[in-house]
């Protein structure tokens, strides 16, 4: 099992789905040529030529709206949005085209293809290019939405996203990118989208994170695990849309208090949804209100402060005592 | 028409005027490469070169011309004909359904039937079609149904069946979104090297929108096989195409891109045809996308919602009525004596007829199953989703429990 | 004081603000010579002449980027979108320029204006006419959110809307447009962005709605109230964002119960906030889970089937009969 | 260079060439009106005119089109001259400290330091600018200061604090965004008729993005005084400018909406400097839009995390290393005698020292305050956010605390 960063796990993923499906291809701005600003589709032009490995011209929206159409023809493309922000250039093919043709056809044209893209902050990048909405694409009928938040299952779930008869949107952590290394079985793992997994188990309080945000969450699981004696049971969401509803609420169920941690705006975000759920399903295991350690409803900070703007492993510390402490 | 016999249309000729030469100081490649100026800017000016218009009937009917009169065989003009009849007693039809209560808000044809017969008459079965909304009159001739369409328009969603053997994509209602699907779906044709070529419409409102001259350039730099009709008719809603560009025609619009062009007459059939033959060739040839600005005229109201008197003068629409596509193809046809008129009574005759049978068909298959629209949204019905779509059915039980 | 529609109350807050100050301009497809589709803006042309109600080009996302830029001169634009489903193609400008101008500019270039859009379904409308998707506009950061429910209100909301120094998103429920007549004071009232109204006080349980869906609603509560006995509040929330969460937490804490309904849909949804902010702030007061009668996570379905997808009144009964029921 | 004296340019005779003219076939109104066919279509073909290249002077510094050589004041040109010398010390410096960790990744303009000043050459104080991301050039000489813009690419918010007297928009790194804020800003400034005008600029891909087309279209309509710049520098990111259109050259792309166009040579001080001034000349009589294709190469890196290596010849940036349009004007002030080697190394030092004081200020305001995150969300923040800014400000505090 060969060790490797994220960026070289997604490259593998599209490589070994390139070659093993002719169907697929990958397209977008400076992906060929270049291999992508962040290098995740290095190499894959000399592997798989220019009729497959697509650099486009520089609009968003055109990218995504003939992706729907040579999905439409039989084809399997996974295009690149260079940095998640500029998906709101493509929010009306997305949500008028790619989220919709299925159902409008009828079913005869589905839209089997993927659209790649980084997300988050915490690389010091300029306006812009630090943004997380994957409430956006949640709160849209008619897409998937998964976010890896390692090498290794960023892999298994990327191969999953593209082998997915439905459109999916796949937000790279990119602060995550080159951050660690770790196994990364030769073959590609089976994964389901929609489901979550339970990275520890715990009695006391979930945490539910997923993306870059599994990070200080679970650095501060140690610190509360090591040094506060708190058992937590963390989980990592993986699936945004659909989620994973039974796992959160067992969990729930189980432990009576959770606090989630995510980095986009607060404001109808995905912990909101969560809490509707556990509000819905687990309302009598409740022993106190589910706390939100979330990105705030301002613009993303310019990057001098941006570590004060993502939640980091002592606000979540925090809102795990004080979930704790609530009586 | 049956429908087997639809994609069997004549060899066209003679062929367009050669557009792309015309325009060419537009479309021809960069040939100078670094380490030279990428962009030699050393001459005074660039020449570029002009874009050919299209009138091969005039309006009362005569050849204008001839070097471009379509040599078609008479049982093909006869087709050509009565798929025009046919799309305006359908609209003629639809919009009586519509002011009995019986068809919802729907965007009448009127006035477009030469422009919407001849952008398609040159494609084949296996070729794609991506129209606008006001398209019944192209889309009846590629197979669509009658009574689908009345289906569709009247808030039904099986209205939305692709007819099989049908390779076409739903109309859009999102002005100019189907254009940059059509171009994905020649990118994906091109690359599935299956010849095919895709025709996509839209009209002189829809060009304002940035997805049209990205899916221009998207198209252009692919060389993908598709043609750009603009159906120019005048208007967008209220809106006069005079107020809606700064320039003075649509045609120019493709050239910026390196797409060549050509301005026809909308309402000469003729024109059309041979455009669109010349227009699809290319695209056959892989010699990349043409644009076309068919300049036609709504006769009718934008939708059934719509009152035009608020913004244009009835002398303005009498006029386009002495332009009539259908009375100017008529007369041609009548001085070719190909036609004569008992047989345009009984061409007439047929088509309502037809149309009839097809609203009857409607009045059958018109049964809104509320059941249904969890159905298609995934393959697989995710679980939160089967859980809503639970909700959702104990509330349709109930409601017919309460009835 | 005279008897309006929605239609002609918006109609007078548009010419009474027009009047009051030239820098307000109207834009957008077809609301000058032809007075909008809904005839919103009827008349306004012949008043205020060309310059300040201004037919665009077919383009929303100009019609937005435009409206900023103006604002930026000092104007006060109200821009038309003619359908809320068209507002995807703005969503670029949106977010990127209406919603971060005064932030990006560090208060330099304010953006003092006003999104107008019909949203909602129940007219018998062809695909994308009949989208609810104000959670997408809550989940943005700089933007208010903001949606009459009757004619009285709208006409005093749209005044505060253009009056307000900030983006304002207006959302418009077209079944209400021309649906019943109420009286109309003949000077503006003040209102204040960010405040509910409680249209009726009660014990027994809280009824939040907004937008058109206040109609099932309070028939719902009649029935409610005259049939079963229940003593329904009723919260129209007029503001979606910000949100007047403390009105909702005083509600629901002397209440111990709730149903909220939208008819966007469901997944990450306003509902999903309401949820996630009485969760945090009535946590010990709740005595059931809170309920959500929303639109599902699917496509609006055609329009013969569309009012099984619409929230009615019986479906608001049943939810609120199955949360008294819990215990 | 003192702020007061800037915008105080001399008044540049001879004009320009009269573009207007030469592409009139594109921007003439319509004429025909109802009941007339709004369209004529009888006319074989629609002759396109042409569209002018202008250079001034040719890449060894000589003049090659005397007829428009702007007759300037010495003064006027060494104003000019510095001012492109300060913009690549900039650069360089920034570079410098962006290796060193002083500053974030940035956007280097060098090589386009002719189209950057000459772009906002003939603007008045009371004009607007709304510029891309690589504009350092264009932003000084409008009254930015060094250390501001060193705050901003070094991630700092004041950065974005615009100078007292500067009307520009802060540059916008979203592609083509920046292009319809401006055509607003020329809606705006229209309506209050205080006869101001707006210069944009945006690159060689930014032209792919709808939005682009989109105000193009809208400020023709409006007769909005604009002038659209487009600085084609070959690349975006790796991406050749080749396969970023169909089309030979760029100038093309407005005159399908009615916008007169021409190219220019962007390493060219002189013609960029004409031909701005007809543009904006153009504006501010009412005239309408104009766009400019300026024909540049980024001579530098996309941005500091960017490798061009992987994508383009070093051979391509040696031969326009040849073409250095700051290099070219000096030949051309040398042999004028307006400048003197001695005077070249003057003015080389003191721009240096320029921005090293500049890159004092900055190391003396470098200080990030997270605490004003929330402050210019809203005139008045409303209270969901001041609960939310209580939280993060008790968050700051208890990271003080800790540390
Ligand atoms: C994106 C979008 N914006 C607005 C509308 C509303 N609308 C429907 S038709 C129409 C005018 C279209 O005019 P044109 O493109 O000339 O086509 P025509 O109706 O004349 O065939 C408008 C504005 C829409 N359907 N989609
Ligand atoms: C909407 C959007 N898409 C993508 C990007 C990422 N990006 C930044 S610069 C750039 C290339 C721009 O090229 P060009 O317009 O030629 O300008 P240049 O950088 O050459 O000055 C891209 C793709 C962006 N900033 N905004
Ligand atoms: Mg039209
Ligand atoms: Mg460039």
């Amino acid at each position: 099992m060969p060790q490797m960063n994220m960026a070289e796990s997604l490259n593998l993923a599209l490589d070994e789905c390139m070659n093993a499906d002719e169907r697929v291809c990958i397209m977008g701005e400076d992906i060929a040529v270049n291999g992508g600003v962040f290098r995740i589709t290095k190499g894959l032009l000399e592997k798989y030529g220019e009729d497959r490995v697509i650099d486009t011209p520089l609009a968003e929206n055109a990218i995504i709206g003939t992706a729907v159409g040579m999905a439409i023809t039989g084809l399997k493309p996974v295009a690149e949005i260079q940095f998640s922000g500029f998906t709101m250039q493509a929010f009306d093919q997305i949500e008028q085209n790619m989220a919709r043709y299925r159902n409008r056809s009828r079913g005869r044209y589905p839209v089997p293809m993927v659209l790649r893209t980084p997300y988050g902050g915490g690389i010091r990048a300029v306006e812009h290019h630090s943004e997380s909405r994957e409430a956006y694409w949640a709160h849209t009928p008619g897409l998937k939405v998964v976010i890896p938040s390692g090498p290794r299952n960023a892999r298994s779930l990327l191969n999953a996203a593209i082998n997915d008869p439905d459109p999916v949107i796949f937000y790279e952590p990119k602060a995550v990118y080159r951050a660690y290394r770790e196994d990364v079985p030769d073959e590609p793992e089976a994964i389901e989208i929609g489901k979550a997994q339970v990275v520890r188990t715990g009695s006391d309080i979930t945490l539910i994170a997923y993306g870059a945000m599994m990070r200080p969450t679970l650095e501060a699981t140690e610190d509360l695990v090591d040094l506060h004696n708190v058992d937590v049971e963390v989980i990592d969401l993986l699936s945004i849309s659909p989620m994973d509803t039974q796992t959160l609420v067992d969990s729930v169920s189980k432990t009576g208090r959770c606090v989630i941690v995510h980095e986009g705006p607060r404001n109808c975000g995905i912990a909101a949804e969560i809490i509707a759920r556990l509000n819905e399903k687990a309302f009598e295991h409740l022993e106190a209100p589910v706390n939100r350690v979330t990105g705030y409803d301002i613009h993303f900070p310019h990057f001098q402060v941006e570590q004060h703007y993502l939640p980091d492993p002592d606000t979540i510390i925090q809102a795990v005592k004080q979930t704790l402490a609530y009586e | 028409m049956p429908k087997d016999t639809i994609h069997q249309t004549q060899k066209v000729t003679p062929s367009a005027p050669e557009i792309a030469v015309k325009s060419s100081q537009f479309s021809r490649r960069p040939t100078i490469t670094p380490p030279k100026p990428r962009r030699d800017i050393s001459t005074p000016s660039i020449a570029l070169g002009e874009i050919p218009n299209l009138q091969i009937l005039n309006e009362k009917g005569e050849v204008s011309d001839p070097a471009h009169e379509p040599k078609l065989e008479s049982a093909e003009h006869l087709k050509i004909y009565r798929a025009m009849i046919l799309a305006r007693k359908l609209d003629t039809r639809m919009l009586t359904m519509q002011r009995q209560g019986e068809m919802g808000t729907f965007a009448p044809g009127m006035g477009q039937e030469a422009t919407q017969v001849g952008q398609i008459y040159p494609l084949l079965q296996k070729d794609w079609f991506s129209p606008s909304y006001r398209s019944f009159g192209a889309q009846l001739w590629r197979g669509w149904t009658i009574e689908g369409l009345m289906l569709l328009w009247n808030g039904y969603a099986d209205g939305f069946n692709i007819p099989d053997g049908v390779n076409d994509l739903p109309f859009s209602i999102v002005i100019g979104s189907q254009v940059a699907t059509a171009t994905g779906v020649a990118m994906g044709l091109k690359r599935q090297k299956d010849n095919a070529v895709v025709v996509t419409n839209f009209g002189d409102g829809a060009i304002s929108q940035g997805i049209i001259g990205e899916s221009f350039n998207f198209a252009a730099v692919d060389k993908a096989p598709i043609v750009f009709v603009c159906e120019n008719n005048g208007y967008a809603i209220s809106m006069p195409v005079q107020k809606q560009t700064g320039a003075d025609f649509l045609a120019g619009r493709s050239l910026g891109y390196g797409i060549p062009s050509m301005r026809v007459d909308g309402n000469d059939i003729l024109a059309m045809i041979v455009a669109m033959n010349g227009a699809v060739d290319r695209a056959r040839r892989g010699e990349g996308p043409t644009f076309l600005e068919a300049v036609t005229y709504r006769m009718s109201l934008h939708t059934t919602a719509d009152d035009p008197k608020v913004y244009r003068k009835d002398e303005e629409v009498e006029y386009w009525k002495t332009r009539c596509p259908i009375a100017r193809y008529e007369k041609y046809l009548i001085n070719k004596d190909l036609l004569s008129i008992e047989a345009i009574e009984k061409i007439a005759t047929e088509c309502e007829q037809e149309v009839l049978a097809g609203r009857e068909r409607f009045r059958e298959l018109a049964k809104a199953n509320p059941r249904v629209v969890f159905d298609y949204m995934y393959q697989t019905l995710p679980a939160e989703l089967q859980e809503q779509k639970q909700e959702y059915l104990n509330k349709l039980d109930r409601k017919e429990t309460d009835q």
